[in-house]
């Protein structure tokens, strides 16, 4: 069990209905936690779609959670 | 330099502080909210960045540019918030000796913060529905690149 | 619109001028005076045009461009006479609903006013020396597309 | 034998020494005029490095001569 700090963009945030969280998990990767919170509140985004950041750097889904991380689920970027 | 603004852009001063006094090739992008976007009428549109690491990413496209290409200066500054119609949302300005370098560097500069750093884009119609661009629920990637 | 000017050229004014209310990309190109030349250090350029022809030349290069690219405006000034190191020599402007058109426009009329319009460059160089470009006694014309 | 009008530009002027002429010649193309006034002014460039045009317009070199014409021979180009 580890808590991570979480902040949400774009659709995510309107999915979630806020923009950051305190939340604690048992999830060991940045994908594993993505596929609960999909699971959990419904974001029609896959995996394929969306990137995760760690403490505010790309990360691979991969990625271990460690306590105290930020997390950041990236969905499509369009900038411009 | 790469930097994000709520303020709106003023493409004027921009261009002013990358003047190089070497002279040579200026090229500059200028992206502006379109008055309609695959069919439908845009009435405003809403950037959101994820400041942290857009700032990151942006500024390691410029270097990127820098290594890739002979360049004397590169510039982009990425509006966020709500902008109207008409309002400029992104400005990318390089200098070089040479138009090639200058056209070639400025192209990939958009190109990538296009596709790389996180700032997403809410289009609000004149039928009153807004949408995240890129965020369709049966989404892919292939609509990416195509705007702007 | 194509047009050789005697008068400083204005970027902030001739990107004004041609601002679309629809938005979209809009690309620009500003040439300017370069310091040195092939190892030469250049003091003053002057630019000599046979005005008639240019001019014909150009407003046919825009309407190419025109032609071939999905744009909504286009433009190009030529300064004529003489310019200190870092004067604006030439400016580009193209605006279009997608940043590709835009760019490959801008880069064509700018790369087919060189080699096309009747215009002429002298360099003036920091040893007292003079030289009108690409007119070399043993000159050919690889050196055409070469600078800025 | 006919009445043209010269214009000259860039290092042609500079050659020739003025920028426009009157000339009467039994020349009758625009490329049998540039010889004879290559030979007789020496400039520089060859026919290969220069472009004729006639009352305003482009024209090729064997493009006849009319009285009255407007002759411009025009070097390299480098604007921009």
């Amino acid at each position: 069990m580890k808590t991570v700090q979480l902040q949400y963009f774009a659709l995510l945030r309107d999915q979630r209905g806020v923009a950051t969280e305190s939340l604690t998990t048992t999830a060991a990767t940045a994908g594993e936690l993505y596929e609960r919170l999909r699971e959990q509140h419904g974001f029609t985004l896959g995996p394929a779609h969306v990137r995760a950041a760690l403490n505010g750097e790309f990360a691979p889904w991969d990625a271990p959670l460690r306590a105290g991380d930020t997390v950041v689920f990236i969905p499509p970027v369009a900038g411009g | 330099m790469f930097r994000l603004s709520r303020e709106p852009l003023d493409p004027v001063a921009l261009r002013q502080s990358r003047l190089d006094p070497r002279g040579g090739a200026f090229v500059s992008f200028e992206g502006r909210v379109r008055d309609q976007n695959e069919g439908r009428r845009v009435l405003a549109l809403e950037y959101e960045a994820y400041g942290e690491l857009a700032e990151k990413e942006g500024a390691r496209i410029l270097a990127e540019a820098r290594a890739k290409f002979t360049l004397l200066d590169v510039a982009c500054a990425h509006r966020t918030g709500r902008l109207g119609l008409g309002e400029l949302a992104v400005w990318v300005g390089v200098t070089a000796a040479h138009r090639d370098a200058a056209f070639t560097a400025c192209r990939y500069i958009i190109d990538e913060c296009k596709v790389r750093v996180p700032v997403w884009k809410k289009e609000h119609y004149s039928d009153g529905a807004s949408e995240w661009l890129n965020s369709a629920v049966c989404g892919d990637h292939t609509g990416l690149a195509k705007d702007g």
